[in-house]
């Protein structure tokens, strides 16, 4: 912390405060634990929030805060506004405000970060060189994932256009970039008084995290967030080292790993390597696939679908980010729950990426009460579907893409995904002819099988509830 | 304490410190590895989520800064510290836990 | 180190490590936890042999206590606690490795 | 570690130091993960040696350690006996070898408690509070430990009676004991150097382990000897905390978890408490079961068990601690092979406290390359006996014995076991009448598709081997 003059009966209360953040470290841990199971998911998210309260408690009541009123009115401000984006952002804009929070995260670490500093300055409290190494690596990656993190949600809220935005050697631009901040973090070991190279470092990793983000493209956010995570984790670690804090390294490291793991896994789910998420620009176009589509894309009435559906003995629901976008999750289980009544049976797969963040489709669903035993997971369902009398693809694209098989000139090639197309029957709800994330042809579309079904998912879903409920 | 703080082993203790602050940032590390590689994909939205708010852990930091009465400029950054870092967490946990109650075990069939 | 390292800071710093150490210890005691309850039965005698083996670190108190040259009474003790904990460091990974041989993917089929 | 006057230059070799015990720290968790997978296990527990010898080099450099006649002496010597107990010692002996080798962990962790202490009083280093806390927690449960193993290990290698050795008031002798020495550690808190209170703990600590493990059963000793390991594990952290090294900290903490964990999987597989096995003083006769067991014990000619499992389509294999005492694994496998030969199915049924340590059969068929893969557990196994054509009992008898599934007034009842009762023929394998580690009789050895083979396990399977050839 700080420093001040110790006394012999503060170590007393410094003790207090330690107490509690050992009992906040293990509550934290127990409640990412609790997260391994979803019956106790709920449960540990509570043990998590009484570790922050102990640990909020245990630090006012450390002997080095001695004014009250700007903590006061910085927590009440924080729950005015943190009430409404916990209450009432919808499920749908998961991902956007994941992001929005991890900007918040990133802000508070990399102004405490820079406060310490400043006020080591100061106060004339020497700056060893592990502390000055602390405080440059928390500042970079902080300041890199405020901008990050904004850039991303602003994508993903499509505030920013969705699209890469690429110019010319921005690669280049960006390992330059690094190589500054690590040279300055650098010079600041040395010369660990150096301000101007300190702010200057916090400036260019706050354009470093623009010029990071704004060359990927939308889709790929998720995968930027969950990296952001992870740096943010590492910067909150970092300012466990600088300022004497155990329970910021521990929580900034068990973020740190949360992040990285989730990275990683998205990244694998998409067959593509990290780097390439990173510097890949993908959906620009590049890798655009060789091989021409046969056949046509062959309509089907509402009331001729909901036929089949009615007398279908196996339906799998494929939802997909248009899901999501068209807010049908309730109507889907609608759907489902006749299919059910009239002796069908019903099942939902899910691919691993559908959606825009990972878990994406499972909150939705979970949202309109599905039961998670009927939602299979990739290998699961996939043997099945050469049974299955009808596939309802619900505004999913690139997950159901056969080309990923098939086709190897293809950018998402060797990307698992679900077999639909093997199914006996397949309908396919989207709006038009618009194209998934990966903006490439779907040859699933044109297979003989296949019957498109044109309109926003939620209107065509009630059109389907309507018309089995009166067959 | 009944130990004689001599001037000498206190760098002996900062370093002992650096080090144990090494050990509890590599282990928590692997307790995160261990852990969230077995959080389930049906979880993965939820965890993120669940991250965030812990992660606002950094608030103990924008404390001391906003209250220890050092100077205007850590006040003021302590003070936007706090804000974000409360944010976070009451926006945080409150989301997570609405996403978690809609994973309830229901017997639908 | 260039901090300049003051009488008062020492106890602090002293009172800072000990807790460092129980935030060790918890960690590790959590780590534990996670890796042996995925241990399978099927390892669990060369796990208890392998941590019989790890146990043997208190080579490294040993060491100390019979390199130091306090007194002969350290001396003494910690060249027989050298040599107990030398015993399990060579017999317990040498038994370990001898059992985990016998545990190899054979195709008998 | 043993405080000597710190000098500027002494920090590097300091740092270098605590560097590689980081590198065996994670080493060591390596190497414990490692043993998640039988395919990476003896990697990991390369890392794991690995890791200890960097923590010696470490140690060995560090600036503290002055002469090195005592310490080369010490390792040679430590060699010499160390490698005919890794070499030598037969996989039946483990349990005893496991016993053992506690007994010398705990001695060196208790040797280095007491030098500490000896050294700080003599140097007149001043003793904290926290130091002389965890120097008293070190000595009790290492020396406790020292004694209670050494006599575990005496009764598995029966130098020692392994039937519980009780007397009146025993239970309330051993809480006094511990009560006492609680209280002298508290005394010793208040009064650092009261040597003679931390020499009476050591001393009163050594007694302890011997009455405290003397009243439990023979059988009972693994569970024992789990969780003398996780006390050996705490004395080995509490070290750390006295002599400020971490890594014996987490050592010790990695220890203490395995040994735990170990004890409660292993009681809860006997369907019992800890506390139950700790001071049940189980085998002592006083849970005899009432129920009296019909029919009589039919032996078999074993050139007619012969023809049956020459014919049988699908034969199980039940090994238990009797095959440990007989040797018998290599000739098992040689048996299987041939009813594999003649097109017959051969699997394994191992139950989890199978013979006298945890993993026991695992080991031992291992070392008769059995392959794993079919070595089914409990679970996956029970199902199938009722399509078993023969089971074939060897040297087991608690673990299958019905009276855990029927007899409610059995010591053993609600115990997991093999039902084995269930196959369709039964061959049961053992010298006479001798009862099983609980001490009671089995009514599956009086049932009408049991069939008796007397005899030492190993000449009996050789028997069988040999008609079988003829068949
Ligand atoms: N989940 C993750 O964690 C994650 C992370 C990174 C990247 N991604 C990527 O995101 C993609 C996800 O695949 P996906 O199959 O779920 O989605 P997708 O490939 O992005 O396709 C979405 C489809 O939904 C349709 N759609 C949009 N709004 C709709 C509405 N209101 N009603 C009906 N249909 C609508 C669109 O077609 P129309 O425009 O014609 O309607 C589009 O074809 C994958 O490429 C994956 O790699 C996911
Ligand atoms: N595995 C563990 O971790 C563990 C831990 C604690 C306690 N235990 C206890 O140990 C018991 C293990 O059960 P178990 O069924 O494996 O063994 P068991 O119940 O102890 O029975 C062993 C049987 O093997 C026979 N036997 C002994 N030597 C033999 C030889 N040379 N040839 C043929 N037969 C021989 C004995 O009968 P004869 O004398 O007539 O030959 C005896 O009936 C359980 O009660 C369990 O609770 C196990």
């Amino acid at each position: 912390m700080i420093q001040d003059l110790p006394a012999a009966a503060s170590l007393g209360r410094e003790a207090v405060t330690s107490v509690t953040y050992l009992a906040a470290a293990v509550l934290f841990i127990l409640g990412l634990k609790g997260l391994t199971a979803a019956k106790t998911a709920r449960r540990g998210m509570q043990y998590a929030a009484l570790g922050m309260f102990l640990a909020v408690v245990g630090t006012l009541w450390h002997e080095s805060i001695v004014s009250y009123g700007w903590i006061v009115g910085g927590l009440v401000i924080g729950a005015v506004i943190g009430w409404p984006l916990g209450t009432r952002v919808p499920m749908t804009a998961m991902p956007q405000r994941v992001a929005l929070a991890l900007t918040f995260g990133a802000l508070a670490a990399t102004l405490v970060g820079i406060a310490e500093y400043y006020t080591r300055l100061q106060s004339h409290i020497p700056i060893s060189r592990p502390i000055v190494a602390a405080l440059g690596f928390e500042v970079l990656f902080g300041a890199l994932t405020i901008t990050g993190a904004l850039v991303a949600s602003g994508k993903l809220q499509e505030l920013l256009p969705g699209r890469p935005i690429t110019f010319r050697g921005q690669n280049a631009l960006n390992i330059a970039l690094l190589g500054l901040m690590l040279l300055m973090l650098g010079y600041l070991v040395i010369y660990p008084e150096a301000q101007l190279v300190f702010y200057a470092l916090v400036g260019l990793a706050l354009l470093m995290g623009v010029s990071l983000v704004l060359p990927i493209g939308g889709g790929d956010m998720p995968v930027v967030i969950a990296l952001l995570n992870s740096y943010s984790g590492l910067a909150a670690a970092a300012t466990g080292f600088a300022i004497d804090n155990s329970l910021l390294i521990i929580a900034g490291a068990l973020d740190g790993a949360s992040g990285f793991i989730l990275s990683i896994l998205m990244s694998k789910a998409m067959n593509r390597s990290l780097a390439n998420v990173l510097f890949g620009a993908f959906g620009t176009g590049g890798g655009e696939s060789t091989a021409t589509l046969e056949g046509a894309m062959v309509e089907v009435r509402i009331d001729d679908a909901a036929l089949q559906l009615a007398y279908a003995r196996k339906v799998v629901i494929v939802p997909g980010y248009g899901l999501a976008v068209a807010q049908a999750q309730q109507v889907v289980r609608e759907l489902a729950e006749l299919i059910e009544a009239r002796g069908g049976e019903v099942k939902y797969a899910i691919h691993p990426v559908a959606g825009r963040m990972p878990g994406h489709m499972n909150v939705l669903l979970a949202e309109a009460h599905v039961p998670y035993e009927v939602l299979l997971e990739l290998e699961d369902i996939n043997p099945e579907f050469p049974e299955v009398d009808v596939a309802v693809v619900i505004g999913a694209n690139d997950v159901v893409n056969p080309a990923a098989r098939t086709d190897r000139s293809s950018p998402i090639f060797g990307m698992p995904i679900l077999d639909v197309d093997r199914a006996k029957a397949v309908f396919v709800l989207k709006r038009g002819k618009g194209k998934g994330f990966a903006g490439i042809e779907n040859a699933l579309f044109f297979a003989p099988r296949t019957r498109m079904l044109y309109g926003d998912a939620k209107s065509t879903l009630q059109g389907l509830v309507a018309a089995v409920k009166s067959v | 304490m009944d130990t004689i703080a001599d001037l000498a082993s206190a760098e002996k203790l900062a370093l002992a410190n650096q080090f144990l602050k090494l050990f509890v940032f590599v282990l928590a590390g692997f307790v995160g590895f261990l852990v969230i590689t077995r959080v389930p994909p049906l979880l993965h939205t939820p965890l993120m989520s669940a991250t965030n708010a812990i992660s606002a852990i950094s608030i103990v930091g924008a404390l001391l800064a906003a209250g220890g009465d050092h100077n205007r400029v850590s006040t003021t950054l302590g003070f936007i510290a706090v804000i974000s870092a409360s944010i976070n967490i009451f926006g945080g946990f409150i989301i997570t836990d609405r996403m978690l109650k809609m994973f309830k075990i229901e017997g639908r069939k």
